[in-house]
């Protein structure tokens, strides 16, 4: 490969994901980087992920690759990434970016990878003229939220939009499961995997108010893609959607503002904690000529100038908590806002069902046995926590 | 043939090995021929065959690792195939695998023959109609799975559509139901693949020697009898090739399920090719990822292999 | 001709008319109902492409907002030209026009090696048998059942490995062999993994296939290849085009290695340009334009269908042997 | 009535005329005969009577019943293919009983039919054998026993032992007229062999490009035949055909013949050869069977005009039975058939004797006999 | 030395014998007819001299070089199958001039041989044809153009007549005798055709259930066959053969056959048939061919045993040229060939002729001839 070329394997390959790493390519280019585009799109990553395997397996390492938590720390041990503490000393980045988010960017004392942004996961997305038509008000617990899905339902609006796959009612899930047991058993359970808090009351509790919530989704729900369950309540035809901040693209796309077409709160009772998911450039270890393009790109994926003008585009915020928010809309704001306060309060938790809970094994045995009971093949909460406890076991 | 060997060299020996050199070469020609396919095929399937079973006896994660650990692989699987209250997923992708593999490669086989009979018939417009049943081969299931995934939808299909008609009591919501929606997969897998089938079918139609069928007309065979006895037997090595093709096609659909299903209400449209695929790359369980490949396969082999055996032993003679 | 037609019909044709007819008669009902089933199969084969066709000249709003089923409102041709040669692939926002060639490279060779060696081997398991080839063909045929997913990291390193050692040849003999390079492993792949399916598909074909005539090529002076070239290939003409249908159709729908073995742009081969296209984690899905690429994508295919069908002929061994 | 009617009956591949207009009748447990030269159509008639290709243009009839449009499973006939067409997939025995299998025929009564037309054609051990695994010969027996097991309306066979050794065929010839006496079932029978074809006949065709040449009983065709085509034709060896002269000699009609060296030679014509008087000092075509030219010896005693003279022989064949001698007579070689052992040489004269009484004459115009 | 070897031939299909130790040994240039029943292995000895199936022990060899392990290919050896095997996908042409084409053979050359060999056949018109719009015996003739073009060591033919008229056949059986005096080529032919073999052979292999019956010219196995088998195989009609007596009489040695109707028939024996002596008194199977067995008026007046006696005549067969009928004598039924026109009637005592100077005799136990 070419010494003056960054090699960039990533799976944002649609519209404003690809825009917003155009500048990043553009910001190379100024400083004489050629980039060159892998772009594997599919499966949230998964596709991109097989790929990148292979091209390890064969020798032939990109010289960045979009990953997610976990999975930066298992190339890490294999000894295939390559080491910036250099430049982030240089940077700063020790500072400016959040420590739960260093878990993942810092291997064994060396940074391995550059965040790019931070996604929360624990937002509610809401219609407002459905809102404003059926008198309803921000939920403040989740038996407001649940009042509020009955006002929407007397009123013949679907309720709650939803997707029927399993990492869509694992992410609600997520919120629901801070919501009920608040921050300290969030953090116990989903990412300390504490095994007492897993079978605990409060995890039944948990699952209970899933089987509540779930009552008020249509019928037609399963195997929905993320993004019609949007579309629902972007037409008005559903009330609210339980959703990342990435659900915010469709509403923009769609021409939608927030607060005048579409309300974001956060998860009733989750409100001062923040659940998130991050991108990470995995930055691999390439052969020394190649090394600069790489620090080049590093610096830039975390530059401000950067950071604020990706995220932005994408719905999420920035991975540094000095970024200024100027640029962002009320939600956007809204969340730099969250992101500062949890990680100074220590309320930012990683999201299991996004896997930066816990490992992809278990936190995808966590989305089958959510999913499983979802759909009813796990019948009781009861069964549901043994399950859930059962499922992490194995895959421990 | 060997004693004529022992023989050659010593009554001719002038000429003979000069002969019989050459005439060895043009001998080993065809196996010389075949050898590049046969150790590629040794490498690459059976090596990697030998390579994967090795990983199932590893603790292998997200990367390969050689060190040995015992069957613990196994034997979570093992455990898995009784697990039916609330179902495992290996649970679900085996039993899936009984019903779709089935169903599957039955109906392709039947409607593909059917198909490729009705054709046969000096049809006109044959040529237009043969890519209409083969398209859907052609076209990406990423993107057919979305328009199945529409049409399937109670919501948005095939359901609304006639509502919208005035049948307001049609009601099929398959694959919304974790109990029904290993079907949509086998109709969407059947619309895709038994284009293909007709197209082997028809290909041993068209070798069929004419006269034969004359002959049976005149034995007084009626259509359908004359498919029945002497076109369909006829066809048999046809219908070899056909079930291997479903059957392998059977255990790889991986996307049709993902791209259809997203993988069902719950998981309930697993297939093994999911778990596989779930296992070694996305949940970096390579070791279970490899042993389900492996089970897969001896389990291929058991329904295979005497198939094979009685198909191929009484051509061989 | 005609005058005689004419003169002879009358005389014999009220009776012959009268048996005729019904006979026709019960010939028509029985083509009519052949039309029938297959006009009705047919339209149940291109329902989901009716879907696909509809939504692909749908604006956005509509798709979101109207029955999928339902036919354009306001038809337009923006999302065709957006697939084609606007819509964003990564970073290069061309369309899908360029991917083509890449496939085309890469599946062009891969089907015809793949379909000659499968040829060449149902010939000699057939024609040429050797004690043994019972065991060879089974294993041959088994190996069309390995999972491509437990393929995909041992065929990486190797790849791996044979790039290397392409380097390091080309930097001593300053020549490329092709090692290590994308398409040339993608082919190389397809070919290792279609053969089984080849050789089957053959075997079978030429199992039927008279072996006198084999013989009277020997007997006329030809060679082992001369008779494959001139008798065999020729008479091959329905299994060759199925052969070279599935082995276009699979490799050029083949994602999995085709992503894993050569996902950067250069020769970044149609599936994946296509996915790229259609799939999205978190951002916007054009419904519209992913139904027109992805039938853009599959021209090629349908072309060879088309094509090839040409080849689907009847009665090719007619008149060759008695008996 | 007819049984089986062919009238008007044109065939064309493309742009080749094939049948030119056949018209045939045959009476209900005839046998009729198909001759002609090799691509003269007997396989495609056959073909069309069974209903596996079109007609272009005509009527066939079985019983009154225009069949034209009939499918060949309902015309009620049994086939012997040239090409046999056996099923590769069954067994002989399996071949053999489709047919009865199809019409539901009884098991044990298959197993009997089975039996007997395999002991009849000798096939009897071969019953489990798959057609590839069977000699020319046996396969050719296989396809009979296909058609024999039936019991049809019209038995079509195309040349169904022509591929046997002689002993056998004598056999199943014999088998088969025994079979046509007592089931009085509709045969149509393509065969080259001149005695096959007299001994089975009761009617013969002979076809020549696709038309009609002569239709008749084997004597009328053998003895009278109606054009030198079919008096070429029929007959082995061939008839010989000289260039002759007719003149009236002082014992009344006689024909003249050249000869290579001087005299010609004169043959004294039977009386009442009517049509041939007219023909007194013209030429004419001469025809005389092999068999009506022999060494004195051998020659038929009780013949009324009987003539022999001195030929050279230019080539002699002996063939077991028989020796045939070669001369030349009328500017063209004249075959003989002598006694086994005659005891001629190539290169010298020697006696023949003419027997008139089977002497033919053609107008070389027409072609057609004089009669 | 001989051209073509044979020795000790043996093959087995799966467990079946088929050739059970063949001996031929064949000159350069000689014409070997193979005779014998069907399914006796006739094709099979034809292939494994082509090379096409592997022999299971035993030697070919031509001049003097094993060739047992040799291609087909290289064995210059040109054939013509008896199933034809034409190439479909090719013309007439095509099909004709494949060998020379993979020989390399300039293509005027071709062409010229093409048209010369196309001519010979009368399939000139046919060259554009593929094998599939051909009728049988165009197909053939195909097939045996395939092989005529060429000019190899040894030519095999597997019944390459057996599907032409007569008249056809005999013009091809002309062509085949001049090209093989012309070139000087090895024949090896299979024919069920006797005249065929009596009259091309230079040598007769009669083969039964694939072991080699009688070896020799085709006078040898026509007038002096070497068992009963040979005897009543070849010649059409079949030899009559019937038990005898073998009796000192008075004029010498005498066989006695026994009749229906009273008194035994007497037949003189020409002295000098020494072996037949040791037998009087015992029983013989006594053989006499139809054409030895006449209507007084067509026997032949040089033999020097001539017997007449009256025979009840039971069956009657027209065959143009002959006349056969059938009497009984020793237990059996007797066919006599008479003249066309011999004016006999079934039931009827008519005089028959005896030519014992073509009598054999046979040995009832070993089956062989007495001589
Ligand atoms: N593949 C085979 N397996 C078993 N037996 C076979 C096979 N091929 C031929 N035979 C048997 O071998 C014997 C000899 O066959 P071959 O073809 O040589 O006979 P043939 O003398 O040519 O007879 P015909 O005159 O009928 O052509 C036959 O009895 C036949 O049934
Ligand atoms: N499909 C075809 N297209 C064109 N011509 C054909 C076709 N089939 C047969 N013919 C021609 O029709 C003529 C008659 O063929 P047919 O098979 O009836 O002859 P046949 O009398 O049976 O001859 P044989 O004695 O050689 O079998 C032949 O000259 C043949 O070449
Ligand atoms: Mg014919
Ligand atoms: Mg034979």
């Amino acid at each position: 490969a070419d010494v003056k070329e960054v090699q960039m394997l990533h799976w944002w390959t649609s519209g404003g994901e690809a825009a917003a790493l155009n500048v990043l390519k553009q910001d190379l280019s100024k400083e004489g980087f050629a980039w060159k585009d892998v772009p594997v799109a599919g499966g949230g990553g998964d596709a991109a992920m097989t790929a990148l395997k292979a091209m390890v397996a064969a020798g032939t390492y990109p010289t960045a690759s979009q990953m997610l938590g976990y999975t930066v720390l298992d190339y890490a041990q294999a000894g295939v990434m390559g080491d910036l503490t250099e430049t982030a000393k240089k940077e700063g980045w020790d500072k400016s970016v959040p420590a739960a988010l260093q878990k993942f960017s810092v291997y064994d004392g060396k940074w391995v990878a550059a965040p790019v942004n931070v996604h929360s996961v624990n937002w509610l997305w809401i219609n407002k003229a459905v809102m404003d038509k059926i008198g309803g008000t921000q939920p403040k617990t989740f038996d407001d939220l649940i009042a509020l899905l009955d006002k929407a339902k007397a009123a013949g609006v679907i309720p709650l939009a939803l997707g029927g796959q399993n990492w869509q009612e694992a992410t609600m899930f997520d919120s629901i499961v801070l919501s009920t047991g608040g921050p300290e058993f969030y953090k116990k359970a989903f990412n300390d995997l504490d095994e007492e808090s897993l079978k605990s009351d409060t995890m039944k509790k948990s699952f209970d108010n899933l089987a509540t919530i779930i009552k008020y989704v249509d019928p037609n729900f399963s195997g929905r893609d993320w993004n019609l369950a949007t579309a629902m309540v972007i037409k008005g035809d559903a009330l609210v959607q339980v959703m990342g901040d990435w659900a915010k693209g469709e509403f923009v796309a769609a021409k939608k503002t927030p607060d005048k077409d579409f309300l974001c709160y956060r998860f009733p009772g989750t409100e001062g904690s923040v659940v998130y998911n991050s991108d990470m450039f995995g930055m691999f270890n390439v052969p020394d000529d190649r090394k600069a393009a790489q620090v080049a790109l590093a610096t830039a994926t975390l530059s401000k100038s950067f950071q604020s003008a990706f995220n932005v585009v994408k719905g999420s915020v920035p991975a540094r908590t000095d970024v200024p928010d100027t640029d962002f809309d009320a939600c956007g704001k809204k969340g730099i806002a969250d992101l500062k306060a949890a990680n100074e309060g220590g309320t930012l938790f990683g999201s299991l069902a996004q896997g930066y809970g816990a490992p992809p094994a278990i936190a995808n045995a966590y989305k089958d046995v959510v999913s499983k009971f979802v759909h009813g093949q796990i019948k009781s909460s009861d069964e549901a926590v043994k399950q859930l406890v059962q499922a992490i076991d194995d895959a421990r | 043939m060997s004693t004529v060997a022992t023989t050659d060299p010593v009554l001719t020996p002038a000429h003979s090995t000069a002969i019989s050199l050459r005439g060895r070469l043009q001998d080993a020609l065809p196996k010389i021929v075949l050898a590049p396919s046969f150790v590629i095929t040794l490498v690459f399937v059976y090596g990697f065959i030998i390579w994967t079973a090795y990983l199932s006896f590893t603790n292998s994660k997200t990367f390969p690792s050689y060190a040995l650990t015992g069957a613990r692989a196994y034997q979570r699987l093992w455990r898995w195939t009784f697990e039916s209250d609330p179902p495992s997923s290996w649970y679900t992708s085996i039993t899936n695998m009984a019903i779709f593999g089935f169903l599957y490669v039955g109906i392709c086989l039947a409607l593909g023959l059917f198909l490729a009979i009705l054709l046969d018939q000096k049809i006109r417009g044959e040529g237009l109609l043969r890519p209409i049943f083969l398209y859907p081969m052609a076209l990406s299931f990423i993107v057919t799975g979305v328009a199945w995934k529409w049409f399937l939808d109670p919501g948005l299909g095939l359901e609304q559509t006639l509502h919208h008609f005035g049948w307001t009591s049609f009601h099929f919501d398959w694959i919304k139901n974790k109990d029904f929606v290993i079907y949509t997969v086998v109709i969407a897998g059947v619309w895709q693949a038994s284009g293909f089938v007709m197209a082997m079918f028809l290909a041993g139609l068209r070798g069929i020697d004419g006269e034969i069928m004359k002959a049976a007309q005149i034995d007084g065979a009626s259509p359908l009898q004359l498919y029945r006895r002497i076109v369909i037997p006829l066809l048999r090595p046809i219908f070899l090739s056909a079930f291997i093709v479903l059957a392998h096609m059977a255990i790889k659909s991986y996307d049709l399920v993902v791209a259809l299903t997203s993988g069902g209400p719950g998981g309930s449209a697993w297939l093994p090719s999911n778990f596989m695929y779930e296992y070694t790359f996305k949940r970096n369980e390579m070791a279970v990822g490899s042993a389900s490949a492996i089970i897969m396969l001896m389990t291929i082999s058991a329904i295979i292999v005497p198939y094979l055996y009685s198909e191929l032993k009484e051509k061989a003679r | 001709m005609s005058s005689v037609t004419a003169s002879t019909v009358p005389s014999t044709a009220p009776l012959s008319q009268s048996g005729d007819s019904r006979n026709n008669n019960t010939r028509w009902i029985g083509r009519l109902a052949i039309y029938g089933l297959l006009t009705i199969f047919a339209i149940l084969y291109l329902m989901p492409l009716f879907v696909m066709l509809v939504t692909s000249f749908k604006t956005m709003d509509e798709i979101q907002g109207g029955n999928m089923l339902a036919l354009p409102q306001a038809p337009t041709f923006d999302p065709w030209i957006k697939a084609w040669g606007e819509t964003c692939v990564g970073l290069t926002c061309a369309g899908i026009k360029g991917y083509f060639w890449n496939s085309i490279k890469m599946v062009v060779p891969a089907v015809a090696i793949s379909t000659i060696l499968g040829a060449l081997n149902g010939y000699i398991l057939t024609k040429w048998r050797f004690p043994g080839h019972t065991l060879v063909f089974g294993l041959m045929l088994f190996a069309c059942f390995i999972p491509f997913q437990s393929v995909l990291l041992p065929m990486a390193t190797i790849l791996g490995s044979l790039g290397r050692f392409g380097v390091t040849l080309q930097n001593a003999t300053g020549f490329n062999f092709g090692f290590g390079n994308s398409t040339v492993n993608l082919v190389f792949v397809h070919v290792v993994y279609g053969l089984g399916f080849t050789t089957l598909f053959f075997r079978n074909f030429y199992e039927a296939f008279p072996t006198e005539l084999v013989r009277a090529a020997q007997v006329d002076g030809a060679s082992f290849f001369q008779i494959f070239r001139r008798i065999m290939l020729p008479n091959s003409l329905p299994i060759i085009v199925v052969t070279v249908i599935y082995q276009f159709t699979n490799i050029w729908n083949d994602f999995l290695f085709a992503s894993a073995y050569a996902g950067t742009g250069d020769s970044m081969p149609m599936t994946v340009a296509l996915n790229n296209v259609v799939n999205t984690s978190t951002g916007v899905v054009e419904y519209n334009v992913n139904m027109a690429a992805a039938m853009i994508a599959a021209v090629p295919t349908l072309i060879v269908y088309i094509l090839a069908g040409r080849y689907f002929v009847r009665g090719l061994m007619a008149g060759a042997v008695k008996g | 009535m007819a049984f089986l009617e062919i009238s008007g009956l044109r065939k064309r591949f493309g742009a080749v005329d094939i049948l030119k207009g056949i018209d045939l009748e045959l009476e209900k447990g005839g046998f009729l005969v198909l001759v002609g030269p090799s691509g003269c159509g007997k396989s495609t008639l056959l073909n069309t009577i069974a209903g596996l290709e079109t007609i272009t243009s005509g009527d066939i009839r079985i019983d009154g019943r225009a069949i034209n449009g009939l499918h060949p499973s309902k015309r009620d006939i049994a086939m012997v293919f040239q090409s046999y067409a056996l099923y590769p997939n069954m067994t002989v025995a399996g071949n053999i009983a489709f047919g009865m299998e199809i019409r539901g025929v009884p098991k044990e009564e298959r197993a009997k039919a089975i039996k007997q037309v395999s002991d009849m054609l000798q096939i009897g051990h071969l019953l489990d054998r798959k057609p590839s695994q069977l000699s020319g010969g046996q396969r050719q027996r296989v396809a009979m026993g296909r058609a024999l097991v039936r019991n049809p309306q019209v038995f079509l066979f195309d040349e169904p032992l022509s591929n046997l050794d002689a002993k056998l065929r004598v056999d199943m010839r014999t088998e088969i007229k025994r079979l046509h006496q007592r089931m009085g079932t509709t045969f149509v029978y393509v065969t080259h062999d001149q005695i096959e074809a007299m001994t089975l006949a009761t009617k013969i065709a002979v076809l020549k490009d696709g038309v009609l040449q002569q239709f008749g009983t084997p004597a009328e065709i053998y003895n009278s035949p109606a054009n030198l085509f079919v008096a070429d034709f029929m007959g082995s060896p061939a008839m010989n055909l000289l260039n002759a002269t007719v003149e009236n000699g002082a014992g009344g009609l006689q024909v003249s013949l050249e000869r290579p060296n001087g005299a010609p030679l004169r043959l004294p014509v039977v009386a009442g050869n009517n049509g041939l008087s007219s023909y007194a000092g013209r030429q004419v075509i001469f025809g005389i069977r092999p068999e009506a030219l022999t060494d004195p010896d051998g020659a038929d005693r009780k013949a009324r005009s009987l003539t022999e003279d001195d030929c050279l022989i230019e080539v002699v064949e002996p063939a077991g039975s028989d020796t045939f001698a070669v001369t030349k007579l009328g500017g063209k070689s004249v075959v003989a058939r002598l006694r086994a052992d005659a005891g001629i040489a190539p290169g010298q004269n020697t006696r023949l004797a003419f027997n008139l009484d089977k002497a033919v004459f053609f107008d070389p115009q027409s072609q057609l006999r004089i009669s």
